[in-house]
């Protein structure tokens, strides 16, 4: 059953200082000139009108440097070279006013840290720690190209609440019972009525003319797609950098390190990059993708069709167009795309 | 649920220093937790994350077998920031073995065919896990015909001499033994590639022959065409990969050749299947 | 601009047809408004994809390092600087190139729109180093104030200071579009990169990312020509620029030294001279 | 090196250069001792202490 509750804007701000007593709150605050997800200090609130932030909400749940394990390599410490597990806070958090693509995002990577072999331990109990909050998208970017990647501008997937920005008022979804939990918790209680949503839907949706074209991408193969002559063109411009990978709500890869200080040390993990050579760079010194047009073909390959094939949930990302908008030499995920959709190998 | 990224602690049991320039070094490890020995049930093929506080973890492949009790070992190559370090780590050191991971050699699914193992260098140490695995006196029955081609560069880089001698005296492993070369007048066995030596000595492949095959690339890449002429279908060659890994559960996202990961998916694959699948280096 | 664009096309098809080239680096449109990607163009006929205008901010001179064909570049003051730098670093060798020089009035900014911060205080507006230019030298600033920022943080005191950098870089992400969009950060392996030993942290430690912005900024002393290919290409639009300048200004008052103007002096950090200023050594 | 040092923020004093050569023993006592009281004066370099990782 899903619950419609209708938020006055004046109660809004006392409702999040009520939500802050129950949950760890992280919302979307003004750095110097973009927005970007930060945990809320006690009595700040979340600025709602933002476009969209520079980095997505991921590093609630997947922050970019996170320890994993202590350690002492002190050999007088009778435990020295085990590894201690860190204490970490997983009470209940929640992530306020994220967009609706950034919460999609989110299920797709679950698909990646929740498995039937194996669950990721950190991931997995932040995430299931964290209530999520959604802000449809009025507003769209030119640069959003959502509603062509099985997502959109009011999409639920992924989501507890999504409120919709109604004038005075937000109209409040409660699409879980956590969802519904949290509202309650709020003090929000007044029923609301959804009947002016899904014309609001439709004129967002509208808004958005930018595409990505991904209709033929189940039925390549990947060897022809893999052995495709376009690779050098697309890759050419590419500086390797980590701005895409970084920015992207569906990245998830990350590397583990050992730092030590002293005796002390701890065993971290931190974002990584398949853009980076050493990704992938074996001990001995030999790399299967020492090469630029590899390691760019491997991210827009994964993304595109590795998953498509692996998962049949279509392709990884949400068209939240920060990888467009941020790239310093403008590779669009967009443009090959359709390159690779359009791409008939010849026999 | 147990979390996966960490390791059981060990105690290293013995050093055994494996090839004669001294690069190859096989460690014997005895778990701190005697019940974790239970939780660390391993198949021959499988793999694990040595893992050592303060410099990191490396995969490296299961060399004993699962009938042998009480320990666990791993042959390793000295070559990155972690090995170099191992390699001069000294008995009863702590440390941690993570796993096991990843796919073993589908031993069930070999039951009552005839097996030819075909190794080189230092990528046999899985490869002796099996060969343990299938002589020993509980399970040799539930196999066909065994032939082991092994090659080494030169005689002093063979690993398990022992053992490899032993084989040799019995009638129920036939054992194919080569080098590169050697100046060395005694030696008793064959010289030449192992592709050229497989050629020679492989049975002729039928519907019941497999191959397990694991070494370097460019072992693997002449082999297979000698397989393909001698008849053996790419179902029936099975293969062990590697490449760059972190976590070994399939999650850090950078060990995938195509849309499969080494580490989760693989290591071990059928050639049948590598045909679907880009080779990265390419 | 247009006459820019038509005269690059010529000269570029020229080039390709009659071989004197085997590639034309050069920019082409952008999926974005404010963006123009960097492309290399083979046939005569992609000649047609060319463009010229304010969003050619990368220095193209970083696509030049170790590159073994003829090739003709498209080339604005900065970029022709970074060439000189190139070529005194043998990292292409002049006869390779034929350089299309492009007067230029500096580069907007992708966000604001108004002119980039080095441009408005650029004195190299047109190319040092070309074979044929694209359109007619145009006038070069004086008496701009280049260092007016560098000069602010100098007037800070010491806590100040760190303070201020401290701030600056605190929304780095060490995504490294910095410097790998620098023409100077060629080394094969980054000082970052490296794991034996392994000089700096790889996480998100306030340390580490400075350590990061502080060596990297020393790698370019003598050699950077505020081409501010580095603060266009961060995501995060931090002022990169910030320590280079210091260096910058330095090399400028300390050795009269300004990078990438001529191809006969070497930098003053790889000469002696009994000239040389050492009042700091006691 | 010194002016880059101190413009990002770190104490003039802490980083100091000389050139003495291996038959100066007393220039090289004298310079230790005044590099030694200085930094004593600045006191431990708490800037470049890394900090423990945040629990997330």
């Amino acid at each position: 059953m899903m619950k419609i509750i209708n938020i006055d804007k004046q109660k809004w701000a006392g409702g999040v200082e009520s939500l802050s007593k129950s949950y760890r709150l992280f919302g979307p605050v003004k750095d110097v000139d973009c927005h970007n997800f930060k945990e809320l200090k006690q009595g700040e609130q979340p600025d709602l009108s933002y476009g969209n932030t520079k980095l997505s909400p991921k590093s609630v749940v997947f922050p970019p440097s996170e320890a994993m394990f202590t350690y002492s390599l002190d050999e007088s410490n009778p435990e020295h070279h085990i590894l201690k597990d860190v204490p970490k806070d997983y009470s209940p958090r929640a992530v306020l006013g994220m967009r609706p693509c950034d919460a999609k995002a989110v299920s797709l990577v679950r698909m990646n840290f929740d498995t039937p072999e194996y669950r990721d331990p950190y991931w997995m109990d932040a995430y299931e720690a964290t209530t999520f909050v959604g802000l449809a998208c009025e507003n769209p970017c030119a640069s959003c190209f959502c509603t062509s990647t099985g997502c959109g501008p009011y999409n639920e997937e992924g989501l507890d609440v999504l409120l919709v920005d109604n004038g005075n008022a937000y109209i409040a979804k409660a699409l879980t019972e956590k969802g519904e939990k949290l509202l309650a918790s709020g003090g929000f209680t007044d029923a609301g009525d959804a009947s002016a949503v899904d014309a609001k839907k439709a004129a967002a949706e509208a808004k958005i003319t930018a595409k990505i074209e991904t209709d033929k991408l189940s039925e390549k193969v990947i060897m022809d797609l893999y052995d495709a002559p376009f690779w050098h063109d697309v890759a050419f411009a590419c500086i390797n950098c980590c701005t895409c990978t970084y920015a992207c709500p569906t990245c998830w890869c990350f590397d583990i390190q050992d730092e030590n200080k002293g005796c002390e040390g701890v065993r971290m993990r931190n974002w990584d990059s398949c853009m980076t050579p050493l990704f992938t760079m074996h001990g001995s010194g030999h790399n299967p993708r020492d090469k630029k047009h590899q390691r760019v073909r491997q991210r827009f390959m994964h993304k595109l069709k590795y998953f498509v094939d692996k998962y049949q949930k279509g392709i990884m990302c949400v068209g939240c167009g920060r990888c467009v908008q941020q790239c310093p030499v403008n590779l669009d995920i967009r443009t090959v795309s359709k390159t690779m959709n359009d791409y008939v190998a010849k026999s | 649920m147990q979390n996966p990224y960490k390791a059981y602690p060990v105690r290293i049991d013995s050093i055994d220093v494996a090839t004669e320039d001294k690069s190859l070094r096989t460690f014997t490890f005895v778990f701190l937790n005697p019940e974790d020995e239970q939780k660390f049930a391993y198949e021959s093929g499988q793999f694990a994350e040595l893992s050592i506080p303060g410099k990191g973890e490396i995969p490296i492949g299961i060399a004993s077998s699962p009938t042998e009790k009480g320990f666990v070992r791993f042959t390793v190559f000295r070559t990155g920031l972690v090995t170099n370090h191992l390699h001069n780590m000294k008995v009863g050191d702590i440390m941690g073995v993570r796993g096991p991971l990843g796919h073993p050699y589908p031993l069930k699914d070999l039951e009552g065919k005839n097996i030819v193992i075909i190794g080189a260098g230092f990528a046999f140490t899985t490869l002796r896990s099996t060969i343990v695995y299938m002589l020993n006196p509980e399970n040799r029955s539930r196999f066909g015909k065994i032939d082991v081609i092994y090659g080494a560069r030169n005689p002093g880089m063979i690993l398990y001499k022992d053992e490899l001698t032993a084989w040799e005296q019995r009638d129920d492993i036939n054992m194919h033994i080569t080098v590169d070369g050697t100046d060395d007048p005694s030696w008793k066995y064959h010289t030449g590639f192992v592709p050229t030596i497989t050629e020679k000595v492989a049975p002729q492949a039928d519907d019941n022959t497999y191959a397990i095959m694991c070494g370097p690339p460019m072992m693997l890449k002449f082999t297979k065409p000698v397989l393909d002429k001698l008849g053996y279908k790419h179902e029936n060659i099975i293969l062990s990969l590697e490449n760059r890994m972190k976590c070994g559960i399939g999650i850090c996202g950078r060990c995938n050749i195509g849309k499969e990961l080494i580490c989760k998916d693989g290591p071990v694959f059928t050639l049948a299947q590598l045909k679907h699948m880009p080779e990265e280096d390419t | 601009m247009d006459a820019y664009i038509t005269k690059i096309k010529a000269i570029s098809e020229r080039l390709l047809k009659d071989g004197t080239v085997e590639a034309v680096i050069g920019f082409r449109e952008g999926t974005l408004p404010t963006m123009s990607e960097p492309c290399f163009i083979k046939r005569s006929d992609d000649v047609k994809d060319l463009v010229w205008n304010a969003n050619c901010r990368i220095n193209l001179a970083n696509y030049l390092t170790n590159r073994k064909e003829k090739i003709a570049i498209v080339a604005k003051g900065c970029d022709s600087r970074n060439i000189v730098n190139h070529i005194i670093e043998n990292k292409i060798k002049r006869d390779q190139l034929f350089i299309i020089g492009v007067p230029c009035k500096g580069m907007n900014d992708k966000d604001t729109g108004a002119l980039q911060d080095n441009c408005a205080t650029c004195t190299h507006r047109n190319p040092v180093i070309y074979d044929e230019l694209a359109g007619d030298l145009v006038e070069e600033q004086t008496g701009v104030d280049k260092y007016a920022d560098v000069k602010k943080v100098e007037a800070m005191t010491t806590d100040e200071k760190w303070a201020f950098f401290n701030n600056l870089y605190a929304s780095c992400t060490r995504c490294y579009a910095c410097r790998n969009a620098c023409p100077l950060c060629y080394c094969p392996t980054c000082f970052v990169d490296e794991s034996k030993p392994q000089w700096v942290g790889k996480g998100e430690d306030p340390i580490d990312v400075r350590t990061y912005h502080f060596l990297r900024a020393y790698h370019c002393a003598g050699r950077c020509t505020d081409c501010g290919s580095c603060e266009a290409a961060c995501p995060q639009n931090i002022k990169v620029r910030q320590l280079t300048k210091k260096l910058e200004k330095d090399c400028a008052e300390l050795f009269g030294w300004e990078a990438g103007l001529t191809l006969d002096k070497r930098p003053p950090l790889d000469t002696f001279s009994i000239d040389d200023p050492n009042d700091f050594i006691k | 090196m010194k002016n880059l040092m101190e413009h990002m923020g770190v104490e003039p004093g802490r980083l100091q250069f000389s050139w003495i050569s291996s038959a100066e023993a007393t220039k090289f006592v004298d310079v230790v001792k005044q590099v030694t009281e200085k930094v004593k004066e600045l006191g431990p370099n708490e800037k470049f202490i890394k900090k423990t990782v945040k629990v997330a």
